[in-house]
């Protein structure tokens, strides 16, 4: 009853966030909106039973990623509000079908059943620091490994693009 | 031996890392990248033949908890891949030394994308699949705008980027969906589950997830309809770099289609070998036909890459026994492209985006080894016989036609006569037309020599003689 | 295994070319390459001399597998159908390289695209693995396009790319075609592109049906058979003088060679079906080709326009599937090499005096260059099908051949003869007779000793083969009779029985 | 009424669909970005609950990584759109349309 | 022995011909001639030293066999020697060594003098071929390279673009009627599998049905009509002209154009079975000789009266073969040789005199200045009008004679055969009139002379044999009859009447021409009268038959050429491969629009892909 009532309430805030993310003219409130879906993700995680994860989406997405953002936004300016006007041709109505089939599409197919797979256990899955990082350090150590070159790639990536030394630039 | 399974990605870190520290502390320049990331890719190379000689054919094994795969698939592909990506460096060199310090970045990079790549057709988890592609296409986001002279390049790395990233949320929801239908990640995981389980519940969740993984896949390889940004990314993007990116994102995408369609998916093929027809023929439809309008040779070759998009999905609608013919096909053609684009970078410029076919005329009399070069390119990319583009089509078609898509086939070869016209227009500017006023002789760098000769030689010697290289296929790459 | 003779006769012109390439003195370069030319040829001339004279099988052959899960390998092999071609391959690329002194523009390109094309064209005729010979069959494609593209006049890219496109399409389909049939014809044993081989496969008659179609199209293209002639005035026009000659003299029995060694042998209850059609496209060929080579204006295009015809003639007697119209099919392609090698050689000839090829630009030039007229008007006789020249003996087979079994088409053929009459010697009045018209013609020079001997052995031939043929039609007539037989014995068509029942004509 | 992760599924597919209409309608580069990162998050949701039910932990851990591999994406794609800024002064993709045809 | 006379007989005047074609620049003038003449001198003599056997009657028919030609068809490069080749041969060669005799006059100083002599032993070396062939290949052979010498000679002075233009047409109606030989060739290797006369004629009753050997006969008949300028296809000859006189004497009067004569009479057993054909042959020689006689009465060129004449004079040869009077035919054919080569002759030796005219309205009064020329004229004048006892006469007569015994129908024929021989001997006694009588209307500046030896030597040779040439069969004395009969083994001949009929017939054919005669030299005997009114014109142009042809044929059908070329081939064939490649370039620059370089389009492009392959996968199940 409780999980019931948090998914109504944070379901609708996420689907309101996601909205209005898409439909603000500023990108201010499209960030604004954006967090709010987060924040609502953060619940759905717990009620899920992925405390962790939570914190992280928390601290790391609705927290650095989302100020990163806002801080990308201040930069290249506020006042840039979006005209309504499209100009591609057939855009709109070619997107809005687009995205009314591909969403009933995703619907159907979960329409009878949404997880088919075997259980892997019979306990409900507990999302602590510690289930974590066992399986990020022993099954997951790969990958893990692997996501520090990830990690070069932004550093070197926006050093080679973003960072303009007086001759760089040629404004 | 599990340290020989990430052997190639150790090397590969190592050379990234001494190179960054050394330079950070010496500033060596320029030489000092090149020896690093000749070292490292030597290296690497080294290792993933060592994973050859030791795992292929029957002896692939799977290490780190099944998250890499290492087998004749994967060793063969980290050999076409390094030794690309060090043709694509040579290429680029003169790229590399117009960015000044940058240039180290630059080498990073690539670098780190030949491992991605590798990753990619390495790995046997869609998790660790989805890193390795985000590894593999960070890279060359940041790689095709990496000068910034020129407004072209911003525009194609910010639609590469966007385009990308969509892609790849979307490949990314496929992943999620296929595990809640097969409750793994694990991509043979997957594969047993399909063929070990009478499967009672409605496989709608399934079948979304496969449509949303060929779709993440299907553009990375920039098959038609999502290839759209492949034109404006090879365009835009600076000449000596080009080449790996369109040959680089062949391959690895290549790689993991094959893996993720023939290990996971092989026993729904007759599912997706239909959709993956239809892709194929879309590619090398659309490709050839909109390559026939182009003015511009990066262009033009960006759609004559959609079409080729297209032969090589040609041979995966055999499923696994088509695999050995993709691989022929996709080695050859990720050489010949490279190549071509680093003809193009030499004539007109290793950071110009553009490459106007205006440029190409006389060019048999400025440079005759650069247009020998692109000519053979042209013909081979054409399917003339005596090159390799030719036994590569051989290739595919057979298997399509073992496969009973015949009709595939004619499509197939008629577009390739279609597809000779503008590859033969290529030829005609450069032999049978003169040169513009004022167009003096072309020096060739020694990188790029290097690249035309391996590329000329590989084209030419594996056109003539195809058999061992197929062989050698046909025995190693059974998944 | 033997002397493989037969892979040497395909390599030497590549060594040939290879040689060319790397010579360093310019003058050098056409003497070495019709030296090449001409070691090819005396290469060509011993498999004649040492071919035996009434075997229908192949001979001298070499072969060896290359890659089993393919079924594809090195089958070489030589018959009595494409050993003349192959002797006539041999025969004209010395003749066209001597004949191309008039090349300065890249002469070492120009001379070993020629010896590549030769070898492409003698891999065509002596392959025996559908593979490989696809392989010859698109690779001749690329020389003959850089020498028409490149060395040709004026429309030359338009022409050259028209070619190789045209011919490309046609052979694409065929493509295809082999690649199923390999599979096909391979059975449970996996697929083979071995002609031997293939030939016991058991197609059904819609497979035979469609791949004749595929292969059927490539060769009508090439030969070219109506309607698909267009390229071809189009690339002769273009072409430099030895590119025509080669064009003609060789590249179009490809087709009518095609015709015979795949598609009749491999699918014959799809020929049978298909006679008519063939037949019918061969007959508006012969006729139509003439006429429209009555009104060219241009000297080239009117030679072209009648290889259309005359190969028309070709197909004819190759479609009349009986061993008259079979064995005149196979020595009027030799004929047709032979005469309108020489003729193309006489308008390149012409053409470098003048640097045009307008019929109304000449007049008279008989009265200047008689030798010159004179070999003109003998080799456009034997154009014509004179008797005691060569193109005679290969029309009166074919028309008579084809009349045992397609009398209504062979005499529809029959007024082609008069139609040639028409076009070669209303242009030869033009060109040749009357007054002299335009000024400059008055100082031409007639032909030089070099030119004399460059056609003499054409000339030779003609007379020869016009006069005794048996040597020649002794060497088709098994391999022809044999693919009668393996028609006869696969399908119900039964070869029309000579003089005993004969067939009622309505009497009045 | 218990709430299945079916529901948190169908919820996430939802969002995806409304991120993908921010990629399809919008034309400032943050806010295609941004929807993006929606994307990601919709299947962040899909993963933990298929993961619930599924009675694994491997979902989490999935979506961790898709974290790490958001936040580098957001590095460079922010990098990449400040220096597209800092050239046109604009933010808007439509006027990123000079390579076409 | 007799094989090696008869093989050398060819192989003579061919060597003479490759000799002078390789030596004749360079040899003095007379030399070529000379060797020319001794070549084909040579000949006559071997062929008259093979064929002594059959007039001892002891001969026997010959096969000389060259070499195997053709093994698919079983045709071996063979001669057969019996009477009737035997015959053709002495005539071709007596009379083709007469008229290189004269040739070496006439051409005197030509540019290309030897080369004229290398024609004319080609020539007769292909006549031989012709007559001496023992099957129908070996025949056509002949048949065809006759046409190439008519071609080469008739255009000989090819500077004259008349000349060209005339050997061309030449050529390209024969080969109209070649296409008949063709067909005729299909159909008899069709049915008897092999072109062998002897075979083909043994067997012919046992294998032609009436219509096969009906269709093979009419073919037969129009290549027969090809070559010796019957109707349809006469209108080469008149044009023929152009060719030096020699020519016309030797190629288009006495040897060449009686090849169809000779022909038929070589098939007689196929027209025996096949009356139909048989009877069309004879129709469209009396059709013939009756229309070419109309004509030539309205020439005024020389050389045109004696070209209608010979088309006339076939036709009766035509009606005398149809009406298998075959000895007959072949008679008139020797006699005619004799005679219309000596007109000819006598009018090249007149031209000649007069310094190339021809026009016979110039000429006048010649028979002083060139008594000789006349006396020889005379004599063939008086031949072909059919006065007894010369040469003509016989011939003519005899086949009159043969085809008003056959009775029925066939007495029309006769008829118009005795119409024509009226003309006949109206028209000479016009072309007399007009060129040896009467007051001389000679150009200023032309000096008419007697020709010289060389020339008139033959004429008088001819001349000797014209009148002598008709004793060899008479009523009284059928030797050539005799000669020829066992030739003609497989054919049963149609017999000339006799007794009284005989010499009423021969009274009738001697009134008309002694009418014919008497009607032209009342009108011509003092004055050229006026003769350009309608009907003059309309006649002495042939009827226009020529210009129709040129009209249909040639305009019509250059311009249906044109079409075909410029338009059919070029916008049509052409346009549409070149349409197909277009459409694909055009296609690509169509497509082209949908990359918009927008990045949200390439997004929907994505985004449609995924709904479509997520479309496609549901389809696959879970629904």
């Amino acid at each position: 009853m409780v999980e019931l009532t948090l998914f109504v309430i944070f379901g609708i805030c996420a689907l309101f966030g996601a909205l209005t993310m898409v439909w603000a003219r500023n990108p201010v409130y499209s960030a604004m909106g954006l967090m709010l879906t987060m924040f609502s993700m953060a619940v759905f995680y717990v009620s899920n039973g992925a405390q962790f994860v939570a914190v992280v989406q928390v601290i790391i997405y609705a927290g650095a990623v989302m100020t990163l953002f806002l801080f990308v936004i201040m930069l290249i300016g506020v006042d840039k509000a979006e005209d309504r006007a499209e100009k591609i041709f057939l855009q709109r109505p070619l997107a809005l079908g687009l995205l009314v089939l591909f969403g009933v599409g995703v619907l159907l197919a979960g329409r009878h059943v949404w997880v088919t797979g075997p259980a892997q256990g019979v306990d409900a899955i507990d999302g602590t620091i510690e289930a974590i990082g066992d399986q990020l350090f022993r099954r997951w150590v790969l990958p893990f490994e692997i996501t520090a070159l990830l990690l070069i790639i932004a550093a070197t990536g926006a050093i080679a693009l973003a960072l303009f030394k007086n001759d760089g630039g040629d404004e | 031996m599990t340290i020989l399974s990430v052997a190639p990605e150790v090397v590969i870190v190592v050379a990234i890392v001494m190179l960054l520290m050394v330079d950070v502390q010496w500033h060596p320049g320029h030489r000092w990248w090149g020896v690093a990331a000749a070292m490292g890719l030597t290296g690497a190379t080294v290792a993933v033949a060592l994973q050859w000689s030791q795992y292929r054919g029957d002896a692939g094994a799977s290490f780190f908890s099944g998250m890499i795969a290492v087998d004749g698939f994967g060793a063969f592909a980290g050999m076409v891949i390094f030794p690309l990506a060090g043709l694509g460096l040579m290429a680029a060199w003169p790229l590399v030394r117009s960015q000044g310090g940058r240039g180290a970045e630059f080498v990073v990079l690539t670098l780190i994308a030949a491992s991605g790549a590798h990753l990619m057709a390495a790995s046997a988890n869609l998790v660790m699949l989805f890193i390795a592609l985000e590894v593999f296409s960070l890279s060359l986001y940041v790689l095709a705008g990496f000068t910034r002279e020129r407004a072209d390049a911003d525009e194609a790395a910010l639609k590469y980027f966007l385009l990308g990233a969509v892609a790849s949320a979307i490949f990314l929801y496929g992943i999620a969906l296929v595990f809640a239908a097969t409750g793994t990640t694990s991509i043979s995981g997957v594969g047993a589950y399909l063929t070990g389980n009478v499967l009672l519940l409605p496989q709608g969740v399934l079948m979304a997830g496969t449509a949303m993984l060929m779709v993440g896949l299907a553009f990375k390889v920039s098959a038609a309809p999502f290839h759209m940004w492949a034109p404006d990314v090879y365009q835009g993007a600076p000449g000596g770099i080009t080449g790996f990116l369109a040959s680089g994102a062949k391959v690895a995408g290549f790689a993991a289609l094959a893996r993720v369609l023939t290990v996971a998916l092989g026993d729904r093929i007759t599912d997706w070998a239909p959709a993956v027809a239809v892709l194929a023929a879309t590619s090398i439809v659309v490709g050839t036909l909109l390559a026939l309008a182009q003015t511009d040779l990066k262009r033009m070759l960006a759609y004559s890459s959609v079409a080729h998009a297209g032969f090589i999905l040609t041979a995966l609608v055999a499923g696994s026994s088509g695999i050995p013919d993709m691989w022929f096909y996709v080695a050859t053609y990720s050489v010949q492209v490279l190549a071509a684009f680093a003809v193009a970078a030499v004539v007109s410029g290793p950071t110009e985006g553009r490459a106007p076919l205006s440029d190409y005329a006389g060019l048999s009399t400025r440079s005759p080894w650069l247009a020998a070069v692109l000519g053979l390119l042209m013909l081979a990319m054409g399917g003339i016989p005596l090159t390799a583009g030719f036994v590569g089509k051989v290739a595919v078609f057979r298997s399509a036609i073992d496969a009973d898509y015949l009709w595939l086939v004619i499509v197939g070869v008629i577009a390739s006569v279609a597809g000779l016209f503008f590859y033969l227009r290529v030829i005609v500017l450069m032999y049978m037309q003169p040169a513009g006023e004022g167009a003096g002789r072309i020096g060739v760098p020694a990188g790029a020599r290097v690249v035309l000769a391996v590329a000329a030689t590989v084209t030419v010697i594996v056109g003539v003689v195809p058999w061992p290289l197929l062989e050698w296929l046909r025995n190693a790459i059974p998944l | 295994m033997s002397f493989p003779i037969l892979s040497v006769i395909i390599g030497l012109p590549v060594a040939g070319a290879l040689v060319v390439l790397t010579l360093r003195r310019t003058e050098l370069v056409l003497p070495v390459a019709v030296a090449s030319a001409l070691v090819t040829f005396g290469a060509t001339v011993w498999l004649l001399v040492e071919f035996e004279v009434g075997e229908a099988g192949f001979q001298f052959v070499e072969q060896a597998t290359w890659y089993k899960p393919w079924g594809v390998g090195w089958h070489l092999g030589v018959d009595g159908i494409s050993l003349l071609l192959v002797v006539l391959t041999g025969l004209l690329f010395p003749i066209a390289l001597a004949a191309s002194t008039s090349v300065t523009h890249r002469p070492r390109e120009y001379a070993a695209a020629m010896l590549l094309l030769e070898a492409g064209i003698l891999g065509v005729f002596l392959s025996l693995d559908l593979l490989v010979f696809f392989v010859f069959w698109e690779v001749m494609l690329v020389p003959m396009y850089f020498i028409i593209g490149i060395w040709g006049g004026e429309r030359r890219v338009h022409a050259a790319v028209k070619f190789f496109l045209y011919t490309a399409l046609g052979s694409a389909l065929m493509f295809a075609g082999i690649l199923a049939l390999g599979f096909l014809g391979g059975g449970d044993a996996g697929p083979t592109f071995d002609f031997v081989k293939l030939l016991d496969a058991n197609l059904s008659h819609t497979a035979q049906l469609w791949l004749f179609g595929a292969f059927g199209l490539s060769f009508a293209i090439k030969v070219p058979l109506f309607p698909f002639h267009t390229w071809l005035p189009d690339a002769h026009v273009e072409a430099p003088t030895a590119g025509s000659v080669i064009l003609a003299g060789i590249l179009l029995k490809l087709g009518a060679y095609g015709l015979i060694r795949f598609c009749l042998s491999l699918f014959p209850e799809a020929s049978v079906q298909l006679v008519p059609l063939l037949a019918v496209l061969a007959v508006i060929g012969i006729i139509y080709g003439a006429i429209v080579a009555i009104v060219q204006t241009d000297v080239k295009r009117l030679v072209a326009y009648s290889s259309v015809s005359h190969l028309g003639f070709v197909v004819l007697g190759i479609f009349a599937l009986t061993t008259q119209g079979l064995q005149g099919g196979v020595l009027q392609m030799v004929n047709h090499g032979l005469t309108t090698g020489a003729l193309f050689l006489l308008v390149g000839m012409i053409y470098e005096r003048r640097h045009t090829r307008e019929i109304g630009q000449f007049g008279g030039l008989a009265t200047v260059m008689p030798r010159y007229a004179g070999i003109f008007l003998f080799v456009a006789f034997a154009s014509i099908g004179l008797p005691g020249l060569n193109g005679f003996i290969g029309e009166f087979f074919v028309l008579v051949g084809s009349f045992l079994s397609l009398p209504a088409y062979a005499i529809v053929a029959a007024f082609g003869v008069v139609l040639a009459a028409v076009y070669l010697l209303w242009a030869y009045q033009r060109m040749f007779t009357g007054p002299i018209t335009v000024e400059e013609n008055r100082g031409l020079r007639d032909l030089g000793v070099r030119e004399t001997l460059i056609l003499a052995p054409l000339i030779v031939l003609i007379l020869f083969l016009g006069i005794y043929p048996k040597p020649a039609l002794d060497r088709i007539q098994p391999s022809v009779d044999q693919i009668l037989q393996r028609i006869e014995q696969t399908t119900t068509y039964v070869v029309p029985d000579l003089g005993t029942t004969g067939f009622e004509v309505p009497g009045p | 009424m218990t709430v299945t992760p079916g529901w948190y599924m169908a919820l996430a597919a939802l969002l995806f669909v409304i991120g993908l209409g921010g990629i399809l309608l919008r034309r400032n580069a943050l806010v295609m970005f941004m929807s993006v990162e929606l994307m990601l998050n919709a299947v962040n949701l899909t993963f933990i609950a298929a993961g619930r039910q599924l009675a694994t932990i491997e979902g989490q851990v999935a979506v961790l990584f898709v974290m790490v591999v958001a936040a580098a994406e957001v590095v460079v794609g922010l990098a990449i759109i400040v220096a597209v800024f800092r050239r046109r002064k604009t933010a808007s993709v439509d006027e990123l349309s000079e390579l076409r045809g | 022995m007799t094989a090696a006379l008869v093989s050398l007989a060819i192989l003579l005047p061919l060597g003479g011909s490759v000799i002078l074609l390789f030596v004749g620049k360079r040899l003095p003038e007379p030399l070529a001639g000379i060797l020319g003449t001794l070549t084909v001198a040579g000949g006559f003599a071997c062929a008259a030293v093979a064929a002594a056997d059959f007039f001892t009657g002891t001969g026997q028919a010959v096969t000389v066999r060259w070499f195997t030609w053709m093994p698919a068809f079983g045709v071996n490069a063979e001669l057969g020697w019996d009477r009737l080749s035997a015959l053709m041969t002495l005539v071709v060669t007596g009379v083709g060594a007469l008229i290189h005799l004269y040739s070496i006059g006439y051409m005197k100083g030509d540019a290309r003098f030897g080369q004229f002599f290398t024609y004319l032993n080609l020539f007769i070396t292909s006549m031989l071929i012709l007559v001496l062939a023992d099957n129908f290949a070996m025949m056509f052979v002949g048949w065809e390279l006759v046409g190439l010498c008519s071609y080469l000679l008739i255009s000989f002075w090819f500077e004259k673009e008349t000349a060209a233009a005339a050997g061309k047409k030449a050529f390209v109606v024969n080969r109209v009627g070649d296409v008949g030989f063709i067909i005729a060739l299909m159909l008899v290797f069709s049915h008897f599998g092999t072109f062998r006369f002897e075979t083909v004629f043994e067997n012919a009753p046992g294998v032609l049905t009436t219509g096969a050997a009906t269709a093979i006969g009419l073919m037969l008949l129009v290549g027969a009509a090809g070559k010796s300028a019957q109707l349809p296809l006469y209108v080469w000859l008149p044009d023929a002209m152009e060719g030096p006189t020699p020519v016309s004497a030797l190629i288009h009067a006495a040897t060449m154009v009686t090849a169809g004569v000779y022909m038929v009479a070589r098939t007689g057993a196929i027209f025996q079975i096949a009356p139909v054909a048989a009877g069309t042959v004879a129709v469209v020689g009396a059709a013939t000789a009756l229309f070419a006689a109309t004509v030539a009465v309205a020439q005024t060129d020389i050389k045109r009266v004696l070209a209608y004449s010979t088309i006339s004079q076939l036709g009766y040869m035509f009606m005398g073969v149809g009406a298998a009077a075959y000895v007959a035919g072949v008679f008139h054919l020797m006699t005619h040789a004799f005679f219309k080569a000596l007109l000819f002759l006598g009018a090249g030796s007149v031209i000649h005199g007069m310094g190339g005219e021809q026009d016979m309205t110039k000429m006048g009064g010649l028979r002083r200045k060139m008594p000789a020329t006349f006396a020889t004229v005379a004599i063939a004048w008086l031949a072909i009008s059919g006065i007894p006892p010369l040469a003509g006469f016989w011939s003519k007569d005899e086949i009159l004679g043969t085809v008003f015994n056959r009775g029925g129908a066939w007495t029309v024929l006769w008829g118009v055969g005795v119409v024509t021989a009226l003309l006949t001997a109206f028209y000479m006694t016009r072309m007399m009139w007009l060129t040896f009588f009467g007051a001389p209307r000679w150009d200023e500046g032309v000096h008419p002379h007697e020709s010289p030896a060389v020339m008139t030597v033959p004429l008088m040779a001819l001349a000797g044999l014209s009148v002598v040439g008709g004793l060899v069969n008479t009523p009284f004395r059928t030797s050539l009859e005799h000669f020829l009969d066992p030739a003609f083994e497989a054919v049963r001949l149609s017999a000339a009447p006799t007794g009284t009929t005989a010499l009423t017939l021969a009274m009738v054919s001697v009134a008309a021409a002694l009418v014919g005669i008497g009607l032209a030299a009342a009108r011509y005997r003092d004055r050229v009268p006026d003769e350009t009114g309608f009907a003059w014109r309309l006649i002495g142009r042939g009827y226009y038959v020529d210009d129709v042809y040129g009209q249909v044929f040639a305009r019509t059908g250059k311009l249906a050429a044109a079409w075909l070329a410029f338009r059919f081939d070029a916008r049509g064939i052409d346009g549409a491969v070149e349409g197909v490649g277009a459409l694909t370039r055009k296609t690509g620059g169509w497509l082209r629009p949908i990359q918009t370089g927008f990045v949200r389009s390439a997004a929907a492009a994505v985004v449609v892909g995924a709904v479509a392959l997520l479309a496609w996968f549901l389809s696959r199940g879970g629904l």
